[in-house]
């Protein structure tokens, strides 16, 4: 069970990579959102391992706080990118 | 028992806030304030005997917090309520219609309080974090100079010297396994020098910013002299921050007492006060002179803890003391001033004494008191200080007085002259009377603590202190021969200003000299203590 | 059951291999997040399942179950919040070849 | 000296060195809640084995390594404490922006100097 | 058990996460990286044997990253002087320049490192202290979380000071803020959300309030607690800010709120620890005094957060972006 995590903690090695890298700022929102799914089961592991269930609650609250962050990094810059177009195309209503 | 000197300033502080429209508040607020006072007194006689330990929450052993209150504890306590009563005096009907201002005083209030009475290392850095919040917060009250970069600098410093600190603590609890000072002081005793010196260099480092030693002083003077920063908090910030910090340099000097320490901070103190009196003569701003003063101060209190004999350390006790009543006086008096002449600049104010008589006078009571006049406060914690040192440590400190002699007869230029004309046709100036029985007040301590020193000195430390009077007249000379060198330099003074502004200038660091600053008193300490001794 | 369950996690890893290729080998966001999306999601909930059937019917599985139920909620909506911000904000989907807009 | 001490430090030297190059105000702050989580880590790495278990639970009887309670306790305090003050100096910052427009720290000195006039002390070569 | 490699490699992961913000130049991407860089601390918190810190750590780095976004927004929106090319590719400085400002804090930053390790006292730990905990905290203060029983029994006082600099920093941010009007009145909104994540959000909002409670109830027991369950209920307002777009929220009654719930919790801890009322009792009833008096005190304080983050949240996205 334990030779799991590692392949896990590869993918997310790979899914920071892309968020570090990735060309567009788009794909390194994805590449957070997709690094917090593999730490999620991460700790789901580690806490079938140890066998002990509150640990799974920190899992739940680990996806629903990972949530809220990129939800409003993609909004905020969205609304920047949004505001460029809108110069850009003089429509600014 | 103790935890009640700490709930009840933040209780009236929560209850001021909550109810702002009752109409006598300020009144109950004074009263409850004198309480608290005299709580404090009875208090500090409560542990001339013994020392009070309170365990909150009654748990066994070392598992709660533990308050202790002893001697020095129960006089800083002492100290801050009576500072604290006089500033509500004084800013009475001031701020009249602000919830906030008045619910940050007194939680500021109980955060010195419980710095003073906890020996809890954690503890200790909740209630820095605390009172440096609470600090900015006030210094940047008033929505103008909400844009002080100054203002900035303080928080954000202050808050990596608690990471410093943190650090610190936490290789102190590695070693000791234990958070209370009295309970790994008793393990420390028992653990290999060399162990100790990574905790030991971290924590000064921290203790060092905090009571604005040399590199790390510059932004508390720039701090207290934001220009529209309420003149009670710049007070209270000289009278009380600094002095915490060297309350933390005591305590953790008993627990760090493995490491022998005294020569590098007699040799900071000294540099720290040297340089405290060059910041302070190349200033033009008024507040900001008193401020590098109180740096300078600071440096010479490190210096009287650091002399070995009861006298250099009652000396420097009742410095601590004397000190924090002048200085508020002379801070509050120009606040005054300063509204009346709405000017900061110290060429443009004159004839104090002939525009705000009482002002004026109180202002000479304070500058007196300073620098050691015969009849004040600050001679006999001088005498006291000077009491058994060596000679070439009396020169040290005769040159340092002479020091603030000089910074305070450049301050005292205020007083004489003819006030300018828009001021001098607003006579009679009407002076908020609440204000002025403050300043009295103070003014008549700084006159009692000189008088009555002797005795004084021998009901707050049992110390039978006697002012011989051989000594007294060779202190005397010693004083008139350094203020008549003084007026003489403040004829020439234009001569050395050009290499002063030079000196200065080099060491007035932004953000980040301060940051390498602290990086290089860390390099500093861990080499002087791990290396050479 | 733990040969079962483990087996369920190899699989579930294997999908996330292919996650892990389509990202090497598709160099523009589109792509990117029209293929790896869906398969990191149903790699997830195959690992998660398999860490279910490893402890059998317990209240540890009860957690994990609504783990699952979040997971399999909060990451498609996450992606589709991406894509769509993305869309309305001006980035144009269909020409992207992987260029740099910060 | 584990390794997770070893790796704590290292953060922590690294908000160091940013705190001493960086330019802008801003990572000034970020640096500062780097620093926190550094020092946070190396509390909670006092006395860790491979293995340890939280401190909670029934099972405290038989595990043989449990984690100290007391580390953790400080460091959620701590926690709070980090992100109080990091909200009151981005407020100050954002009332800085809102007086003076610009985020670089030797700018800042200088228009804070000129915008306190003479009553200061004119020395305005930057100081890096 | 977690091998010990595993653990070595994610906190090099970490210390890679903060070299990343170390370079980077552009502030967008420090956001993101410092989002990433706290979601990757919680995950070492939680394998260092602590999910109650780890739990603390992943809810204030969403709301800190929120902040900071805001924050930066403002900066942005404020760039007046001059068109300061943030991504200026480096133009060729002279080596002596570079030396000075790259290489010497370098080699201090190496020096001080190098120092502290060489100084750090190796050495075996004492804990004796962790065994007294271990074995008194049930019937000093009851509760099967010695987390918990340390914060809200034997550091109450701790506790206490670091709430009342939560409502101190609430009411200067509130004080401090630009306009002091409720409603602002010209505002930049953001996007609007499509209907499906509107209904999505409701949804998740519902189980973030639940998991909120959860926290707060059960916080004795389980890992969790007062602070991290205040900090999901605050997330409960975020996410109904995302779903409507709305800015209405009473700041000066929630401040009065706040504030009576902290004096309350204050009272509350004054009476049963300090003046050590779990010893005056019966010993029969002290379990179920001990167990109420952690849920009313987890209650309090995670109110206190709740409205606390709220109304910081609401006075940072509404007000302060105009």
């Amino acid at each position: 069970m334990q030779y799991i995590l590692w392949p896990m903690l590869a993918f997310l090695l790979l899914y920071i990579g892309m968020a570090v890298r990735g060309p567009s700022m788009w794909d390194r929102m994805l590449g957070m959102n997709l690094a917090s799914t593999k730490v999620i089961l991460i700790i789901l592991m580690v806490a079938s391992l140890q066998d002990m269930g509150f640990l799974l609650d920190y899992a739940i609250i680990y996806a629903l706080s990972g949530f809220i962050g990129t939800l409003f990094i993609t909004m905020f810059w969205g609304t920047r990118k949004r505001r460029e177009k809108e110069k850009r195309d003089g429509t600014d209503q | 028992m103790l935890t009640y000197f700490v709930i009840a300033p933040i209780f009236i502080a929560v209850l001021l806030y909550l109810i702002p429209f009752f109409k006598a508040r300020k009144a109950l607020v004074i009263l409850a304030q004198g309480a608290l006072f005299l709580a404090a007194c009875y208090l500090f006689f409560r542990t001339r005997e013994t020392e009070i330990v309170t365990i909150v929450g009654e748990y066994s052993g070392f598992l709660g917090i533990i308050l202790r209150a002893d001697q020095l504890a129960a006089m800083f306590v002492g100290l801050t309520t009576l500072m604290f009563l006089i500033i509500t005096v004084y800013s009475f009907n001031e701020q009249k219609d602000s919830r906030l201002f008045w619910f940050l005083l007194f939680i500021w209030e109980g955060a010195f309080i419980g710095l003073f009475l906890t020996r809890d290392l954690f503890n200790i850095f909740v209630l820095a974090e605390v009172s440096s919040a609470v600090a900015a917060v006030l210094l940047m009250y008033k929505r103008t100079n909400r844009s002080s970069y100054h203002g900035i600098i303080f928080l954000m410093v202050n808050v990596i010297v608690m990471q410093f600190y943190l650090l610190g603590v936490g290789y102190l609890y590695m070693l000791t396994g234990a958070l209370d000072m009295e309970y790994s002081h008793m393990i420390v005793s028992t653990l290999d020098r060399s162990r100790l010196i990574l905790p030991f260099a971290l924590i000064m480092t921290a203790i060092a910013a905090k009571s604005s030693m040399l590199p790390l002083f510059t932004f508390l003077p720039k701090v207290q002299s934001i220009p529209r920063a309420p003149v009670s908090v710049a007070a209270l910030f000289s009278a009380l921050q600094v002095k915490s910090g060297l309350y933390l340099f005591l305590r953790f000097r008993h627990l760090f007492e493995a490491i022998d320490m005294t020569g590098i901070f007699l040799a900071l103190g000294i540099l720290t006060a040297v340089v405290g009196v060059a910041f302070a003569l190349t200033q033009t701003d008024v507040k900001r002179i008193l401020a590098y003063s109180t740096v300078a101060q600071a440096g010479l209190i490190m210096v009287g803890l650091n002399l070995e004999g009861v006298y250099a350390y009652v000396g420097s006790m009742y410095h601590i003391i004397s000190h924090a009543i002048s200085k508020s006086l002379l801070f509050l008096a120009t606040g005054m001033v300063i509204r009346v002449y709405n000017t900061r600049d110290i060429g443009e104010i004159r004839g104090v004494l002939r525009s705000l008589p009482v002002v004026g006078v109180c202002i000479v009571f304070g500058i007196l008191s300073i620098t050691g006049a015969p009849l004040f406060g600050g001679n006999i914690s001088k005498y006291f200080m000077m009491a058994e040192v060596n000679l070439p440590l009396f020169i040290t400190m005769s040159f340092i007085n002479l020091g603030t002699i000089l910074v305070f007869i450049k301050f005292a230029r205020i007083l004489f002259g003819t006030p300018s004309e828009e001021v001098a046709q607003q006579q009679p100036i009407q002076v908020d009377k609440f204000k002025q029985t403050a300043i009295v007040i103070l003014s008549a301590l700084c006159l009692a603590g000189g008088v009555f020193g002797p005795g004084l000195v021998r009901l707050l430390f049992g110390v039978d202190a006697t002012v011989s009077l051989g000594g007294f007249v060779e202190k005397l000379i010693i004083l008139l021969v350094s203020w008549a060198v003084g007026l003489l330099l403040t004829k020439y003074r234009h001569l050395g200003r050009g290499g002063l502004q030079r000196v200065t200038n080099r060491l007035d660091f932004g953000f980040r000299g301060i940051t390498v600053s602290m990086g290089a008193f860390l390099v500093l300490m861990l080499v002087l203590v791990g290396v050479l001794m | 059951m733990e040969l079962t369950s483990n087996i369920i996690i190899i699989i579930g890893t294997v999908f996330m291999l292919f996650g892990a290729i389509g990202i090497l080998k598709f160099r523009s966001f589109s792509l990117r997040v029209l293929i790896i999306s869906k398969i990191d999601t149903v790699g997830a909930v195959t690992v998660v399942i398999g860490v279910a059937l490893r402890h059998g019917i317990s209240f540890f599985t009860l957690r994990v179950l609504l783990l699952l139920g979040i997971l399999l909620v909060v990451n498609p909506m996450v992606t589709h919040i991406i894509t769509r911000t993305a869309h309305v904000s001006g980035y144009n989907l269909e020409e992207d070849r992987g260029q740099d807009d910060t | 000296m584990n390794p997770i001490e070893v790796a704590a430090i290292v953060v922590f030297l690294i908000s160091f060195y940013g705190l001493i190059t960086g330019k802008k105000m801003i990572k000034a702050v970020v640096y500062m809640v780097l620093m926190q989580s550094a020092v946070i880590v190396f509390f909670l790495s006092i006395g860790f084995q491979s293995g340890t278990v939280p401190p909670m639970g029934a099972y405290l009887e038989y595990a043989e390594h449990i984690a100290d309670p007391l580390p953790q306790a400080l460091m959620i305090t701590a926690i709070v404490v980090g992100v109080a003050v990091t909200t009151i100096n981005i407020t100050m910052l954002m009332a800085f922006f809102r007086k003076h427009p610009t985020t670089d720290w030797d700018e800042a000195r200088k228009k804070s100097m000129e915008k306190e006039g003479a009553a200061t002390l004119p020395n305005l070569e930057s100081q890096s | 058990m977690i091998p010990n490699p595993m653990l070595y490699a994610i906190l090099a992961l970490w210390v890679f996460g903060a070299v990343c913000i170390l370079r980077e130049r552009r502030n967008v991407r420090v956001m993101i990286y410092l989002f990433i860089f706290s979601l990757l601390t919680s995950l070492a918190y939680f394998l260092l044997g602590s999910p109650d810190t780890a739990m603390a750590e992943a809810a204030i780095g969403a709301f800190t990253t929120i902040f900071f976004i805001v924050c930066f927004e403002k900066y942005e929106a404020l760039k007046v002087d001059g068109p300061q090319p943030e991504e200026s590719p480096a133009e060729k400085r002279p080596v002596g320049a570079w030396l000075k400002r790259v290489v010497a804090p370098l080699l201090f930053t190496a020096v001080i490192g190098a120092l502290m390790l060489y100084f750090s006292p190796g050495g075996e730990v004492v804990d004796h202290l962790k065994s007294q905990y271990l074995t008194q905290f049930a019937q000093d203060v009851g509760g099967e979380n010695a987390v918990t029983a340390i914060y809200l029994g034997y550091r109450v006082y701790d506790t206490l000071f670091e709430a009342l600099l939560l409502v101190v920093t609430v009411l200067a941010v509130a004080h401090m803020s630009y306009s002091t009007s409720l409603q602002s009145t010209k505002q930049k909104r953001y996007l609007k959300p499509s209907v499906v994540e509107i209904a999505v959000v409701r949804a998740i909002a519902v189980v973030i309030l639940l998991f909120g409670v959860y926290l707060i109830v059960n916080g004795h027991i389980t890992a969790g607690g007062g602070f991290q369950g205040g900090l999901f209920i605050a997330a409960f307002f975020v996410c109904r800010f995302l779903i409507h777009n709305i800015h209405d929220l009473p700041v000066y009654k929630l401040l009065r709120l706040e504030e009576v719930v902290f004096a309350s919790s204050v009272l509350i801890a004054v009476f049963v620890i300090f003046l050590g009322m779990t010893y005056h009792l019966p010993a029969e009833h002290l379990p179920m005094f001990q167990g109420v008096y952690m849920v009313i005190m987890n209650f309090m304080i995670g109110m206190k957060v709740a409205c606390g983050f709220t109304i910081l949240f609401y006075r940072y996205v509404t007000i302060e972006r105009r």
